[in-house]
């Protein structure tokens, strides 16, 4: 599959901007800036990209904990995911999802998600409704190498497989859940094979390259979208950070963070990509960076200045109408 | 106007809002009935027959599901986030215990946690409550539970006039709502207009009116409370008898205005004692009508045991005409 | 493996009272002598026997909403059980439980269970009290071909993979799940793969020849006593009744039953192969049935009888111990 | 005496349970931690650190489990019939969602359903409740949802000197008993006893004693409405506070004790209103205390929506002192 230009341009852009987003996100809360909890996804960019670059807004993602590649990959604002993070007002979310609930239905994110695997069986709602309205759009979730032995997220794979619907399930393997090893966690050997039994095909990928996973989700995407019901793609590359800022990550082995960062950075293997074939020129890609940095360092600034929220937003927003005429449904002094 | 039992009412309302708005669909386990087996499909219409019909009619909207409640619950919940009006079938309520997460957490969150910029406009129907020696897992309220969850509206008809008009709300309504089905009601007849109409929520039913005492009652205890209320005319008692509807939003108005004209309260609900309805509605009227009160607040109520089998430990169990008769008894000593 | 004259005289004879009790429970219903909801067994005999063959009283089973037979063939009481579902407060669970809630702890049978793939977490946690103890005893799960699409079933498979305990997973496909057929729910086109892909060996048996399922159980076990982890059986075998008394059965294709109890009885299969062996003579046999049909007719006799509940029994039995002096964590008028 | 944090408590009864009695055993994610990796397995001990060191003293009786929690629950629940006596630990209490049948409709109800014929002393820990900025999914109580279901004990500790004895009371105890951690409170610290001590169930604890309001709070509100009560001693104004300790067994005698002497009710707990524990209580006193009652009995919760995430909009969505004061003025107004 060739790629055009433009997509490469906007793939790396992304893959930058999630790097910029999340590095700069560790230091402010290392700063005390962003409550909360926050899980970073940091080495793990070429997955939401090249997933995301055969998607428009109309088709659908679901996000784990892990969120901000995801939601960035699929196009959510920036600036506005900065602000949610630091709790304002004015943040995507209005300062109340916060990190593990970043979404924009508008732009097919269905959300960020704090419940691991609550976001599979949602995927297959979206997917149904696109195999009801023959509407061509696919719904794609992503899930951890942990999250796989959730109850819910078998459910929804046999369930799409079932009812033969559009859903992609992407696995992001980057070997731990918490600190707990994939090989301990997947009583099976072959999570690829066990996913597969539930009667879908999955195309694995190096999750450090771009092209790898592009590709791979091209098949995957295409074949969901060609009406041949769900299928996976499964993607190993380790995390740079630890589950949760401040793990100590006394699970890694000897060198692995920094042969993470040396040998398996999607940023650094796409450039030699692009070294090799000429597709993108040095100087575009150092443009992009500079822009990306600058995107960034922006956010941060506005994101500081934002409104704050005030107490009486606390109630609203959780129905759209609720009762009337002095019909209320809470009492409290 | 046409005689018709709730199990009909119901049927009949998702018939026409099928008929009228092409994005509603219904899911669950045998909505269809004999999928992949030698029989006809649709020849089922759910283990309660609620929804015959409508596969034949409506194939592509009426979709059976293998066992997997979560996925169910999240399949209703990314349908609506896209735009679709999912009414999904949950068997019976006490099956909310495999699926709590896809409705507390998440569709009743959405719209909160993603800053009021989503809409979850899907309905869950489930069969509820006592009565049929159906023993501990298949025989729970559970409404009172789901109640006490922000985001969800919980409906609770208590006949088949009701039912139809309150699911027809259900299904138009914009937030996620709980749909439930007291199960010994299903053959129950009452006068059914065969039009469509809706009944607002958060409005309560002035069952009875009268001046000595209130009683509040919730589904299958209307009935019972009514056939006290008409007993004790009798001895000259006469008590106002409300019925919520709606548990979320309540009528609070309705419920305190009663009680501030009778100085007496008597709630009545299936379900066992604590955190439950019977509290609440006392707690609401503890504080908000103290100065009219001129008795003890009485809660009838399933002792705090699970349901029995055996029927008469189960009529034991489930309050019943005397003991609600000796309640309001008990505030006028 | 050759098996004792005795158990083969005790496996005929569980077999037989399975068939007794269940077609004599059949008839009651129909009489309307026993209330609530009732799933009969009929047909499936040769799996719980031949499977309980293999384990003695400290090895535990726990069972499903169909539950009759598996209870029988681990030992329990038959008189006991006729009671329970008569309602009796004679009954194995004093009236509280019902059919769907067999259960006799100190002859291992941890409980049929109403919840749909309840059993098979609990099952795991009798297993891994036996790895802990290292006393050598297996933990048998049954599930049915609509269960094993369960999220909580799946978990426990991967569960008792990663910590390697002897939970034996038996897998009984009667085709259907209600109303809908296996080739339906069960997405992908083969149960055993997507079983075995969770990381343990899979055993399969024609449920109508007790000697095949006997066999298979026998390995699975065996796997598990060993301390090699978790084993699976998968038999095939349909049930002889509808899904509850009462179901029309519209999912059967012609004939489909009349073949059943013609060509796939275990109890004819069995008497066969005793006809071949010679084993067991034709008179032995005989005299086992007319014990049966004698003890069966006995325990209705016993079960009409027996001891109604009261209602200050309902309350009993909740807790061993609940709070003292004074504190009560109930009230209700 | 010592001081130690809530955190430390809780681990120091843990390994001294574990060092008592063979039969207890903790299982969880990463309650050892770094299972299948290059780290040493053992060094996490969950990840708010309350396991700490036991599997390093007892790796087979430290389970680590895949992201399971039907698993978990269902693990403990059936190692516990079977005589064991585990503890198991889910991470937050919002998790009660993917695990909720487990705990409801199986641990809780076996006893009764088999007719008082088991026992199944598990204990399940979580974190529960807000402070954290932990929004919608990982801040909500859940204590008062699982109060209303029979079979089980619900414990939730206000200090680390109740939080040992309790725990320790929790293991021994022969029922089903769910421990609630406020997470806020884990490095708060009291006068901890180095050696083993019990605080029975259903005991309040009377935290300030005084003559004009009763003020009833729980977990994580006890502190602050002691900080209220001490400020409004200035005033003039004294009160009873009474902590539970445990929501089920409900210490009822002591609130209506109390309630008899001080005429006026304020009850103070963290999660939203409808069907909560301030409802329970205030409907509890405003039947068996009614004639004492002088002021409308009034409830300190947060408002029927989620758990908002920016720390502005959570410090008003929580109770604090200021609401607790302005309702024990409203109670003397
Ligand atoms: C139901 C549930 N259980 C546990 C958690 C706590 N938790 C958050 S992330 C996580 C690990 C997830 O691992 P994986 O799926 O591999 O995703 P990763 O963190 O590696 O991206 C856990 C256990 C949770 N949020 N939800
Ligand atoms: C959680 C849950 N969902 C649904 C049901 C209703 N139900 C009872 S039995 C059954 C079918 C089970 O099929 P299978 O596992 O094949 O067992 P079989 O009935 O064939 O023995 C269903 C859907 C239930 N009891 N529990
Ligand atoms: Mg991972
Ligand atoms: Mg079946």
């Amino acid at each position: 599959m060739s790629i055009s230009k433009e997509t490469l341009l906007h793939s790396y852009r992304s893959m930058k901007t999630i790097r910029e987003f999340e590095e700069r996100v560790h230091a402010e809360i290392m700063n005390g800036q962003i409550p909360g909890f926050t899980h970073l996804y940091t080495g793990q960019e070429a997955n939401a990209v090249a997933v995301c670059a055969h998607l428009d807004e109309s088709d659908t993602i679901i996000s784990t904990h892990r969120g901000h590649g995801h939601c960035i990959a699929k196009g959510a604002d920036v600036s506005g995911m900065m602000k949610e993070l630091f709790g304002s007002s004015d943040g995507l979310c209005k300062g109340k999802g916060g990190s593990m609930h970043v979404a924009d239905i508008d732009k097919g994110i269905l959300g960020a998600n704090g419940i691991v695997a609550g976001g599979p069986p949602i995927s297959v709602g979206s997917a149904l409704a696109a195999k009801i309205r023959k509407n061509g759009k696919v719904a794609v979730s992503f899930s951890g190498d942990g999250s796989v032995n959730q109850g819910t997220c078998f459910e929804a794979m046999n369930m799409a497989v079932v009812l033969q619907v559009p859903a992609v399930f992407v696995i992001e393997n980057n070997y731990y859940s918490e600190h707990t090893h994939i090989d301990y966690a997947v009583g099976c050997n072959d999570l690829k094979a066990r996913t597969e039994a539930f009667g879908f095909p999955v195309f694995v990928a190096d999750g450090a390259d771009f092209f790898a996973v592009h590709e791979a989700a091209g098949k995957a995407i295409a074949h969901a979208r060609a009406g041949n019901g769900p299928a996976g793609v499964f993607a190993e590359q380790g995390r740079y950070h630890g589950h949760f800022v401040g793990d100590p990550q006394a699970y890694r082995g000897e060198g692995e963070l920094d042969d993470l960062r040396e040998n398996h950075d999607p940023l650094k293997v796409f450039r030699q990509h692009m070294a090799t074939s000429g597709d993108l020129s040095e100087a575009e890609l150092d443009a992009i960076d500079a822009e990306v940095m600058a995107e960034i360092e922006q956010s941060v600034v506005d994101a500081k200045a934002a409104a704050r929220p005030t107490p009486e937003q606390v109630t609203a927003d959780v129905y759209i109408q609720y009762g009337a005429n002095g019909v209320r449904g809470t009492y409290h002094a | 106007m046409p005689e018709k039992t709730m199990r009909d009412a119901i049927n009949e309302a998702l018939h026409q809002a099928m008929e009228q708005d092409e994005s509603v669909f219904v899911i669950g386990e045998d909505v269809a009935g004999c999928n992949g087996s030698a029989g006809d499909v649709g020849s089922v219409g759910g283990v309660f027959g609620v929804t015959t019909g409508i596969y034949n009619r409506w194939p592509d909207r009426c979709v059976d599901t293998p066992i997997s409640e979560s996925a169910i619950v999240g399949a209703a919940a990314g349908a609506a986030l896209v735009g679709m009006r999912p009414v999904a079938e949950i068997m019976f309520a006490d099956f909310i215990g495999v699926c709590m997460d896809q409705i507390v957490n998440q569709m009743a969150k959405f719209r909160y946690m993603f800053g009021g910029k989503s809409r979850c406009p899907a309905v869950i129907r489930f069969s509820a409550g006592g009565g049929f020696s159906a023993a501990g897992q298949h025989s729970q309220a559970m409404y009172q539970v789901m109640t006490s969850f922000p985001g969800l509206k919980v409906v609770v008809p208590s006949n088949a006039y009701d039912a139809k008009g309150l699911l027809l709300t259900a299904i138009q309504d914009d937030d996620p709502v709980l749909f439930f089905e007291p199960k010994v009601l299903y053959q129950e007849t009452a006068e059914v207009p065969d039009e469509m109409y809706t009944i607002p929520f958060g409005q309560a039913n002035f069952v009875r009116e009268g001046d000595d005492v209130t009683v509040v009652a919730f589904g299958q205890m209307v009935p019972k409370a009514a056939a006290a209320i008409d007993a004790l005319a009798a001895e000259g008692i006469s008590c106002d008898l409300i019925d919520p509807r709606t548990t979320s939003p309540l009528d609070e108005n309705a419920i305190l205005e009663s009680v501030q004209a009778t100085g007496r309260l008597v709630v009545v609900d299936e379900a066992p004692p604590r955190c439950g309805l019977t509290a609440d509605i006392a707690g609401l009227a503890a504080d908000r009508a103290f100065s009219s009160l001129t008795a003890p607040i009485k809660q009838v109520c399933a002792p705090h045991s699970p349901t029995p089998f055996s029927p008469e430990l189960e009529a034991a169990y489930l309050p019943d005409a005397d003991k609600i008769t000796a309640a309001i008894k008990a505030t006028l000593a």
